[in-house]
């Protein structure tokens, strides 16, 4: 038994019924739960209540990234060993990868506007993000502008791979161009950064939440593409007789 | 109690952009997946029948 | 007339359609350009009102080509023009429905574009009441331009040339009209000439563009 | 009553004249086919008389609002669904009798299937149905059986005799043999133009020639 | 090869090739910008270097949808991919062809543009030498999006939203040197990168690009 | 010599298979016509042949840089003169007899016309007389008469018949006579794809059906 089989849709189909429930109540309870925990942690004496934006801000930014990681691998699989449900998957996670981010630039923004005076700066941090969100939106604009699943899926595929070198390019070339205010960061082991437990906690649930909403979302929206697939096949069946 | 300070207006934009966000795509999921399934079903329905 | 605007509308956010590639783009020129002109407030604040009207603009621009092309090449423009509408409601039809799925969603994301460009507070009101009132005459004036470049291959980048210096005086009088906002000037004046141009741009180039795409036609 | 009187029309293509000296007329609850090899200008006669051209000699009559044209291509829009591309233009020209049509071209069965996801020969259906809900009295067809097979060719003949016996007329030029041989055909071979300068040139190409 | 390269560009400069309209196209942008921006040196002079490299990188990829489109249509993509000539040559090829049509006739004309924009004598220099080297990959990163784009049935926006991400990196650096060639800094690093970047996507895209022809083509 | 083998080959369109099973090889000398209803793939058979796209299963064997392939597009250029034309791709392909090629499909006197101003049946002459200038062994042509008048056919017929002399081969799919009567002919209607699901699917529309 080898991961490669949960590759064939009905498999695919029959797993991943049996375990979204589960993902569902997991990601509810943990992401409410961070949430809501994180919503009613005492204020911070340097940045006030502001810190507690910290609990959406990073589970999302972190998402945000891992996210398009989960793209690259998902369109390597498909381009190489050809498993359908691989390049579903991928284009299922693109558009929750682009709300993440969207979540993360909204939050980081608002959050700029007490802590540096203004609603947008182009630091590196906040400028690199925006440019993930572009690549974000072209991989899912290309997606649905190609009639012909097998097409779609492969260039699809070749645009995330050129895009991963290019965001990572961009990410230096930002480096470059502009000295950061963001802060490093600051859930690194160096101790004396270190964010104390009573934040430390809940930031920890609400990124196990976000991550299992991103499971559970991911899965559905498969789901959805699968039945899609399975739709246009049987009428294409019909047609070609 | 839930202390905000100052810095309310900031907080509950924050909470309140994320959620509408969260609930956007949560909602978008859903819908097309009942869609989806309805759709197959009237097609295998035909198809079968 | 309407049976056409509601088509057009679902066309445009259906698959393939297109809906939201202007404002995309929009993002991307309002974020090319801090990459080319440099990341401080102070180089920005005073050309934002310009990028963010050429902006508009260009996005306006790229998705013109769609406007008459996909009719012209699935045969609908023929049956169209054999149909109980003139010509021109069909010209006029087409441009508001461009207007809505390009320059509407422009105007709604624009102050939040206007914030990337550190773009005054005080001006954000000013920017969407401009861009309000112009884009239906860029709109317009594109329709005008691909009307006249329908039947050719590849016209995107004549297109661009025919239409851009059609947008100047829009183009002049709407950043003014946001310079003077920012500045606390005031944007009456600029603000009537682009709702003087915008006027007498909707209530004569369907004429125009209905002439040329009678010649495309034939 | 005449639904459509020619008279002498002389058509043009590419600046220069095709076919020159055509003269019919069709009342209500007649049909005429037009013949002639490929090139001869039928297709440029009947954009002609549908209005998306001017004729360069000659003249044409009909009520108005009266011509429901259908070309080699059939605007449709691929990602709509059949009844709502069939909607569109039964909105378009304030006709009705959607259902009517879909039956009469059977088209019941894909109704809710987009028009990207039919064969050729669906898609020619529903572009004849068009025509149905038009309400039109004057059909203008351009090879309207491409594509289609011999059961629909059947289907389509079925339909034009119905539009006759309601008080229609059609032209339709064609290749192939519609199964209706009650109607008039006219071949245009004899009518094609003359190379000789005319008084009134028809574009650049003979003004020059 | 050569055949290939030879026959590409005497199609540009027939009619109807379009060759010239991107520097025509590049001319209008930069007289908008001062319509846009306000007319005085103080607000232009710094923006100045910025301005011409969006607006050669904005001309560039207007043409960019020629590049396979045209060959794709008419049939010759298909026996060109037949022919014994590698398809990443027949990129190659076809990327150097854009550059010399679009990209060169914009190096010339630059320095005259760069006169409307007020830039200062010094860096003028540095613009052309940053456009030189920078432009190659975009015509590259302009065939990839074309190659990806060339099945679509009106993929311009679609490509231009696809590219211009691509297209950061070298708009950063390159307008780093002419920043730093006008201020008489030490523009050496950005042209280094931007070498870099160039070289690097010469190197690798035209793979990625003859990929998503082969998948086009099938 | 075999200049082309295939076996058991199977290929796909759309995501789903066309044909499968298809078995045959061509000598040198050999040559050999495709027929089958419409849509029933032998532009894709020829498409995977000529290696623009991968087959589903099955072997495809030849010698390297053997294949030139003419579709139904004929990739002319139409702002350039039909000797531009056809000496761009003998440059391409390394091969050489323009004037021979010229002579051979009755192009000289239209030697210096742009092509935007020849006729359909003389573009497609054009098209033909390419594949005399790429010196390939192996023709593989899709409908290669269309829109040709008679005299046009017997000139391919001839240019065929000396292909094949001079130890080339040609696969051929086409709908009408050629008048090579000597040529053996293949029938792709027994070798239409069954739906079943295959263990291996052509693309998503097999994977998910
Ligand atoms: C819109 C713009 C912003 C974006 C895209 C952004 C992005 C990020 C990312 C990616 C992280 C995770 C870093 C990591 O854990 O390695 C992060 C963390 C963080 N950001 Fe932001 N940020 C933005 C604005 C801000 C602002 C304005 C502030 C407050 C002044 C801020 C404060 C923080 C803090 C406190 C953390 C957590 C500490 C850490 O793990 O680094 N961010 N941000
Ligand atoms: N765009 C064009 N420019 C110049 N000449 C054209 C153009 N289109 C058609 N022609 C010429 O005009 C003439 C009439 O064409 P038309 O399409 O009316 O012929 P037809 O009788 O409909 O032919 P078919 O039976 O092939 O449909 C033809 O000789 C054709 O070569
Ligand atoms: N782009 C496409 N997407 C999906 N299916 C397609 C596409 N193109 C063709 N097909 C289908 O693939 C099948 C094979 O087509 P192909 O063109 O190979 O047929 P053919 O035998 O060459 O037909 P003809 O005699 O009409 O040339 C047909 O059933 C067709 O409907
Ligand atoms: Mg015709
Ligand atoms: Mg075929």
């Amino acid at each position: 038994m080898s991961i490669w089989e949960y590759a064939n849709p009905v498999k695919f189909m029959r797993l991943s019924g049996a375990i979204l429930p589960w993902v569902v109540v997991g990601a509810v309870l943990c992401t409410v739960g961070g949430v809501v925990w994180g919503f009613l942690t005492p204020l911070d004496y340097k940045q006030g209540a502001t810190v507690k934006i910290v609990f959406l801000h990073v589970p999302a930014a972190m998402m945000a990234i891992n996210i398009w990681v989960m793209m690259l691998v998902t369109s390597l699989i498909w381009l190489i060993r050809r498993h359908h449900v691989s390049a579903l998957a991928a284009k299922a996670a693109a558009p929750v990868g682009a709300v993440m981010t969207l979540i993360a630039l909204a939050t980081g923004a608002i959050w700029g506007q007490p802590m540096w005076g203004s609603w947008w700066e182009w630091d590196p941090r906040l400028t690199s993000f925006l440019i993930l969100f572009l690549f974000y939106v072209g991989y899912i604009a290309l997606w649905s502008a190609i009639e012909d699943p097998d097409s779609a899926a492969d260039l699809t595929g070749v645009l995330c791979l050129v895009g991963s070198v290019f965001a990572l390019l961009s990410r230096y070339a930002v480096l470059f161009w502009n000295q950061g205010l963001h802060q490093g960061a600051s859930l690194s082991v160096a101790p004396g950064e270190r964010m104390s437990a009573v934040y430390r906690y809940p930031l920890y649930l609400s990124m196990l939440g976000f991550l299992l909403l991103f499971l559970a979302l991911l899965l559905i929206r498969t789901r959805t593409e699968i039945r899609r697939r399975r739709l246009a096949a049987l009428q294409a069946r019909e047609i070609r007789g | 109690m839930i202390e905000l300070g100052k810095y309310a207006g900031t907080v509950l934009a924050a909470y309140g952009v994320s959620v509408l966000l969260l609930a956007g795509i949560v909602w978008h999921s859903v819908a097309a997946n009942a869609r989806a399934r309805n759709d197959l079903h009237r097609q295998e329905g035909r198809t079968n029948g | 007339m309407l049976a056409l605007l509601k088509r057009d509308l679902a066309l445009a956010t259906r698959a393939g359609g297109g809906f939201g590639l202007a404002v995309a783009f929009f993002l991307i020129l309002c974020a090319l350009v801090p990459f080319g002109v440099g990341p401080d407030t102070g180089a920005l604040r005073p050309i934002g009102p310009g990028i963010l009207w050429v902006g508009a603009l260009l996005a306006c621009l790229l998705s013109l080509d769609r406007i008459f092309a996909l009719d012209h090449e699935d045969g609908s423009m023929d049956l169209l023009a054999t149909a109980p509408i003139p010509l021109e409601g069909v010209v006029a039809v087409k441009a508001l429905a461009h207007w809505i799925t390009s320059g509407l969603p422009l105007i709604v994301a624009a102050p939040v574009f206007g914030l990337l460009l550190h773009l005054p507070g005080a001006a954000t009101p000013w920017l969407i009441a401009s861009l309000l009132v112009g884009t239906p005459a860029l709109s317009m004036l594109g329709a005008f331009g691909a009307a006249i470049t329908v039947g050719l291959r590849r016209g995107g980048l004549l297109l661009s040339l025919l239409v851009l210096p059609l947008y100047i005086p829009t183009l002049i009088f709407g950043t003014e009209v946001v310079r003077r906002g920012a500045e606390g000037g005031d944007p009456a004046t600029p603000m009537l000439f682009l709702a003087g141009i915008t006027a007498g741009v909707i209530a004569l180039v369907p004429f125009a563009a209905a002439a040329a795409l009678r010649v495309n036609l034939r | 009553m005449s639904l459509l009187t020619v008279q002498d029309l002389a058509v043009a293509r590419g600046g220069m004249r095709a076919v020159e000296g055509v003269t019919f007329s069709l009342a209500a609850g007649q049909a005429l086919i037009l013949r002639g090899p490929n090139g001869i200008g039928k297709t440029t006669l009947l954009r002609t008389i549908a209005g998306l051209q001017p004729p360069v000699q000659g003249r044409i009559a009909m009520p108005d609002d009266a011509v429901a044209y259908a070309a080699h291509a059939d605007g449709l829009k691929t990602a709509l669904t059949v009844t709502e591309n069939l909607r569109f233009w039964a909105e378009i020209f304030g006709g009705g009798g959607l259902d009517a049509a879909m039956s009469a071209m059977d088209l019941r069965g894909l109704a809710d299937r987009p028009a990207a996801a039919l064969s050729a020969g669906q898609k020619r259906r529903l572009g004849l149905a068009r025509l149905l809900v038009t309400g039109r009295k004057l059909w203008i067809l351009d090879e309207p059986t491409v594509s289609l097979d011999t059961a629909s060719v059947a289907r389509f003949a079925t339909a034009v005799r119905d539009h006759l016996a309601a008080g229609g007329a059609a032209l339709m030029a064609t290749h192939i043999d519609l199964g209706l041989d009650e109607v008039e055909v006219l071949d245009l071979t004899p009518r094609r133009a003359k190379p000789g300068v005319p008084t009134r040139p028809a574009g650049f190409n003979e003004a020059f020639a």
